[in-house]
């Protein structure tokens, strides 16, 4: 399984010790979450309020089956809403 | 709450008189409706008087014209003769809210409403216009200036009624204008506003002059130094300049949410010039 | 740049037409029913009772002389809403401002609720109500919410995202950070370096059917709700969460839509009627006024903030920075975090830092409005962008192309791009006729360019194939600006019929699976790719259908022109078999045909816009009058294109409002003072010119017909894009929307002093 | 206090007791179930709620019930001839003029109005003739073109 940076948006970064990336094992975005709420529980609120996953520019909101490609930029940003 | 329609201005005026509640006098509606929807007013009675014939004719008189107090604002365009002689007033009268409220709203109502922003009362009060009113103790005559007592209140008294606005007959090579300001092209109260009619002779010297503005004082104001300024010059720069300034010292104004002191105290003068220009070209000058 | 290469140059058979709406007629007669137009057996009129205070102790709430007025058949409080939030601060908060709790937080604020049965009753049963309040300080803005001695909204909030986390509550939400690089460097790179603030006032989004609904709970807990909402769906899924009932039993059914814009995203009275209806035991209709829209619905946050970008002489910026702080109104919320992720979306930018502050402060909740967030910022980069290609001496276009964003640059907010349209819509700005328009004295051009992210979310769409060959289309995504039609074109257009034979509807809640609402400019992008997939397998049943009647294998039928062909040298000849000959043969082929579908449709890709600005400035007077306007957009793929301007010439047009005019105004006692359209000033007909547009169609590579959402972008160029014009026209620079002309003529009289 | 009225609308007669207070536009949604007159603000100030009083457009929240007695109002329900939509109905769809389509109705009734005193109006003339009505969907580039198309119709 590849073990992938995932990059932090501003509001995560202190929850990961300040870093602005991480690295995961992951193969879809369900997976990542899972281990990201077991490795770092202080990010669980953010993950149930929504955190989208910008995969190489492509943003996924929902969809967490998507599997997660190695050698891709793989940045979460927050739920934006809209008007 | 009781509706009353009679038929003559007589019988508006008992109601009134022994209504021993609140009682409106119901022309266009346009403010009382809106102040009634609010809660601000609940009236006990309220006395329409559309359907007084008198009050819904605009008349040539021997003096001028009596415009009665039902007519809506948008009818004083459907009259050639008027808008010949007072394109201001009419101007005036048919920038008040929208089309849909210059369809119902009457320069009576706009003036008895008491607001130091109506944009009719400034024409009316530079044209020189008088209203005639009816009350328990018989008829008068007021000038327009003469009604507001201040904000949202007259010097009507308990019964009277405005049945007519009286306009003067036209003098030859004079004219009239009214400017307002609005921050949008329409629907908006004024900012500030400022009516001339002014009437020059031969030579194109200004003889006579009336300045009104609105929205800068409790009620609108006759300003005579700013006629003062203009009669006796054909309207040249140096003219223009005291006007301005003569408006804009005359100007006692409040901040509120329309705008602040500085401002209507700065364009007070700027539309005094501008409006000058105007009733100056009417009245034939150059 | 990549895109689907399919898409490129494809010709249509329906899609891209200008049909006319399925709804048009009924919209044109007065017979389309919007919210406060249904009526139900036994009604009674629902009224709320609003805190006049900003900000106090709800101390006590007396309703029993209400409750005996005659004809009161239900009143209630707080005390009706028990907390079935489960801890989830998200609800709770809409709970508490649905109907204030221990506090009274803004000025409008329900605090109790009457049905009666008529309005003149309800009216008289509200002054009855005794309220006692323990009047506290308030805080209106921004900047004076962060204060330390600033009256405290909440004692629970705790900044988030500053380490350690402060152990004394504050008014202060959340602080976030985006970017990269190092600006510190790029600054010292720089040429010149310009570094200003700004300020925007709060506006609403002005749609002009304020909220209404009919709420009808029974005592079994069946419920019905007939709403004008973005989303029934959401607002089903909230009242239900709230008022502790299961959503199966909530039935909500949306009206056509006066208008939202992000403001009918949220529930707001809602929950009060469904509490009113099940106290009284009948149906309760609940329609706001136009005051209470103002006073107590969502409107955007009003901003400070502080904008610095560096570039050398060559045109390149070197560095960004800016701070925004914004407010929730009296909730939490990220409206700041969202403009530090736009900020500088449009740019190319090695050197980019955005510090995000955000604030509760004593206003009604903000909610999402249009690009929620977004114009603001814009308002302040774009500014400060012109000012720095005045600087350096280039001219402004050409200065944003050379700094424009393009495919692989690394977003302000983190990721890197995919094919994007900043630099076309630069491009044809340039090449625009407008651009090189002689201009009025006192007229002055101004451009900015906006970005947004657009979404997709959960859609379902049921297409059904009628017994005599007609189809029907039920859509859980409400049609706020004509996606019913644009829908029929892609059903059409994948079906190979007439655009007469597809009739699209709005569901109930009952009728479909969840669907989110329309915001985020989701409507048409999601729902026309469900109804593509919701076509595709009726589709399939079709020529399975087919195959079975010729007796021959399914891949020897193709669906071509509303119509299946065998294909083949040996069935080649047949006769092909209409979809009106499918469909009347049905019953004897396996019954009905219909085609569902359910996805998430995420990937909808960015969005970005250039606006071109004439305005006039009267220096006397500070009035501004917009002369010439055009807005240049990416729409992926117009489906109709009358609808595609008419998303772009609204936008604007909300836009040039926002920057003139519109305003909320608050007292010093915390009220607000203009809550009416007679002194929030909208755009009226007079104000504005014909709004230009130019749609630029480069295929998002993510939909099959390669639409993107086109809702939102367009109110972002404008405030700055105004504000600029206003500059090249009077010279004077604006840090202030709206640009009202007490403002302008000020900056006018302190340039000239 | 109730009223009792009689009156025309949309040319049939129509009998309706009122509130004395109530205003036209309660009457015509709530009596008598036309509710194609919207109530967008209540003041005055939106003209969602128009209709032609004898001849005059107004805005019907702004004019009481009770004085209806005898008189005629012309609401958008009206406007099309039996199934044949009014030309200004028929080019409103078909330039797009509407989104959301709740201040149609007003604008409809605006520019008939207009268009009886004005056939041949300018740009100007539109604008100001309409600057009653708002509009927030559309920024009235295509109610502002729809006019036009009509009164070119219309003109023949």
């Amino acid at each position: 399984m590849s073990r992938l940076e995932i990059h932090l948006w501003g509001a995560l970064r202190p929850l990961a010790g300040g870093a602005s990336s991480i690295f995961i094992e992951a193969q879809t975005i369900r997976e990542l979450f899972r281990k990201m709420g077991e490795q770092y529980p202080g990010m669980e609120p953010h993950l149930r309020r929504g955190v989208a996953v910008s995969i190489s520019g492509k943003v996924f909101r929902d969809q967490l089956d998507t599997p997660l490609p190695p050698d891709q930029e793989i940045y979460l940003l927050p739920r934006v809403p809209g008007g | 709450m009781r509706y009353e329609a009679p038929a003559t201005a007589k019988e508006a005026v008992a109601l009134l008189a022994k209504e021993k509640g609140t009682a409106y006098v119901l022309a266009g509606g346009t403010d009382l409706l809106v102040k009634m929807k609010a809660g601000m007013v609940e009236p006990d009675l309220v006395v329409d008087i559309k359907r007084i014939k008198a009050m819904r004719e605009i008349k040539k008189t021997a003096t001028g014209f009596s415009i009665g107090g039902a007519v809506p604002c948008a009818a004083l365009t459907e009259n050639a003769a008027l808008v010949k002689a007072w394109p201001g007033v009419v101007e005036a009268a048919n920038l008040i809210g929208s089309k849909q409220v210059q369809g119902r709203c009457t320069m009576s109502g706009n003036l008895c409403n008491a607001s130091p922003a109506a944009d009719s009362v400034p024409a009316l009060v530079a044209a020189g216009a008088k209203v005639a009113i009816t009350g328990p103790k018989g008829s008068r005559k007021l000038a327009v200036e003469d009604v507001p007592a201040g904000v949202g209140r007259t010097n009507l008294k308990k019964g009277e009624i405005v049945t007519s606005i009286e306009l003067p007959k036209k003098l030859a090579k004079s004219g009239d204008a009214y400017l307002r300001f609005i921050p949008r092209t329409e629907m908006d109260i004024a900012v500030v506003s400022c009516a001339v009619n002014l009437t020059i002779d031969g030579k194109g010297v200004i003889t006579k002059a009336r300045v009104a503005l609105g929205a800068v004082a409790v009620t609108v104001l006759l300003v005579k130094d700013a006629a003062k300024a203009i009669i006796g010059t054909k309207l040249d720069d140096a003219a223009k300049a005291k006007l301005t300034a003569a408006c804009s010292a005359a100007c006692k104004p409040i901040d509120d949410k329309r705008g602040t002191i500085e401002f209507r105290t700065d364009v007070a003068g700027v539309l005094a010039r501008r409006a000058a220009e105007t009733a100056y070209a009417r009245a034939g000058g150059k | 740049m990549t895109m689907n290469p399919d898409l490129v140059d494809k010709t249509y058979k329906v899609i891209g037409t200008r049909v006319r709406r399925p709804d048009g007629v009924d919209k044109v007669t007065g017979r389309a029913r919007y919210g406060a137009d249904a009526s139900a057996p036994g009604q009674l009129v629902g009224l709320v009772l609003r805190s006049p205070h900003a900000h106090a102790v709800i101390k006590k709430i007396d309703i029993s002389k209400a409750e005996k007025l005659k004809g009161v058949k239900a009143v209630i409080t707080s005390a009706d809403f028990p907390d079935h939030t489960n801890g989830d601060r998200g609800l709770r908060d809409i709970l508490e401002n649905c109907m204030a709790r221990k506090k009274a937080l803004y000025d409008g604020h329900a605090v109790a609720a009457v049905a009666a049965v008529d309005a003149r009753t309800a009216r008289e049963a509200l002054k009855l109500i005794k309220v006692d309040y323990q009047i506290l300080p308030h805080v209106t803005e921004v900047d004076d919410a962060f204060k330390a001695n600033a009256p405290l909204l909440h004692d629970d909030i705790f900044t988030d995202g500053i380490t350690p986390t402060p152990t004394k509550s504050s008014n202060f939400v959340k602080q976030a950070e985006y970017g990269h690089g190092d600006i510190d460097a790029g600054f010292r790179e720089a040429d010149v370096i310009i570094e200003k603030s700004y300020k925007t006032e709060q506006t609403h989004q002005g749609y002009i059917e304020p909220h209404s609904c009919l709420a009808s709970v029974s005592p079994d807990g069946m419920a019905e709700m007939w709403v004008c909402t973005q989303g029934h769906f959401v607002y089903r899924n909230q009242c239900a969460a709230i008022l502790g009932m299961d959503a199966n039993k909530l039935r909500v059914t949306s009206s056509e839509i006066g208008g939202g814009f992000g403001g009918k995203t949220h529930i707001w009275a809602e929950p009060l009627a469904l509490a009113l209806s099940r106290k009284a035991n009948r149906p309760v209709k609940l329609t706001m006024t136009r005051d209470e829209v103002f006073r107590a619905t969502g409107p955007t946050s009003s901003t400070s903030i502080d904008v610095k970008i560096g570039a050398k002489k060559d045109g390149t910026i070197t560095a960004a920075f800016a701070e925004l702080r914004y407010h929730g109104g009296a909730f939490p919320g990220n409206w700041a975090e969202f403009g530090a992720m736009t900020g500088f979306a449009c740019y190319d930018l090695k050197n980019v830092k955005t510090v995000s502050k955000d604030c509760v402060v004593n206003r009604p909740k903000t909610a999402a409005y249009r690009a929620p967030s977004t114009p603001q910022v814009c308002f302040a980069v774009e500014s400060t962008v012109d000012e720095v290609a005045r600087a350096i001496g280039m001219n402004p276009v050409d200065f944003r192309i050379k700094n424009a964003a393009k495919e692989g640059t690394k977003s302000s907010y983190g990721p890197v791009y995919g094919p994007i349209g900043i630099g076309p819509t630069l491009e044809a700005a340039k090449n625009h006729p407008h651009m090189k328009a002689p201009l009025a004295k006192d007229t002055g051009r101004g451009m900015a360019c906006g970005f947004w992210f657009n979404f997709g979310g959960q859609t379902c769409v049921d297409m059904n194939v009628t017994p005599d060959g007609n189809v029907t289309v039920a859509v859980g995504t409400i049609d706020v600006g004509g996606s019913r039609a644009s829908l029929a074109l892609v059903v059409a257009e994948e079906l190979g019929v007439p655009y007469d034979a597809v009739r699209v509807v709005v569901a109930d809640t009952s009728t479909l699976g969840h669907n989110d609402m329309t915001d985020g400019s989701r409507g048409t992008f999601s729902s026309s790719m469900a109804a593509v997939f919701a076509t595709r397998n009726a589709i399939k049943t079709l020529r399975e259908r087919a195959a079975k009647t010729w007796e021959i294998p399914l891949d020897e039928v193709v669906w071509e022109d509303g119509a299946a062909r065998a294909v083949g040298a040996q069935h080649g000849n047949r006769a092909p078999l209409t979809l009106k000959e499918i469909a009347a043969a049905a019953p004897g082929s396996g019954g009905p045909i219909a085609g569902h579908a359910e996805i998430v449709a995420d990937n909808a890709g960015v969005s970005f816009a250039t606006h071109i600005c004439d305005a006039h400035v009267d220096k006397e007077t500070g009035k501004t009058t917009i002369t010439r306007y055009t807005v240049i957009q990416d729409a992926g793929k117009a489906m109709h294109p009358a609808y595609v301007e008419g998303q772009y010439q609204g936008g604007a047009a909300q836009g040039i409002g926002w920057a003139l005019n519109e305003e909320y105004i608050y007292g010093a006692n915390g009220r607000l003072q203009n809550a009416g359209f007679l002194d929030y000033r909208i755009p009226v007909c007079s104000d504005l010119p014909m709004i230009d547009t130019q749609i630029l169609e480069i295929p998002n590579p993510h939909h099959p017909y390669g639409v993107r959402g086109v809702g939102e972008t367009s109110i972002v160029p404008p405030l700055a894009a105004v504000a600029n014009a206003v500059t090249n026209a009077a010279g004077v620079h604006m840090n202030h929307v709206p640009m009202s002309p007490p403002r302008i003529l000020k900056a006018i009289k302190a340039l000239k002093a | 206090m109730s009223v009792h009225v009689k009156t025309t609308i949309n040319g049939d007669q129509v009998e309706f007791v009122c509130g004395a207070d109530e205003p036209l536009l309660d009457v015509l949604r709530n009596r008598l179930g036309l509710t194609g007159a919207k109530e967008g603000c209540g003041t005055g100030d939106c003209g969602a709620c128009s209709v032609i009083l004898d001849g005059r457009l107004v805005c019907s929240c702004l004019v009481l019930g009770a004085e209806m007695d005898g008189r005629s109002v012309e609401t958008i329900e009206g406007m099309a001839d039996g199934a044949k939509l009014h030309p200004l109905q028929q080019q409103f769809i078909d330039n797009a003029a509407l989104q959301c389509g709740v201040c149609t109705p007003g604008f409809l009734m605006a520019a008939q109005a207009l268009l009886r005193k004005n056939p041949d109006p300018t740009e100007e003339d539109i604008r100001f003739g309409l600057a009653g009505n708002l509009c927030r969907c559309t920024g009235y580039d295509k109610i502002v073109r729809a006019v036009q198309a009509a009164a070119k119709e219309m003109r023949g």
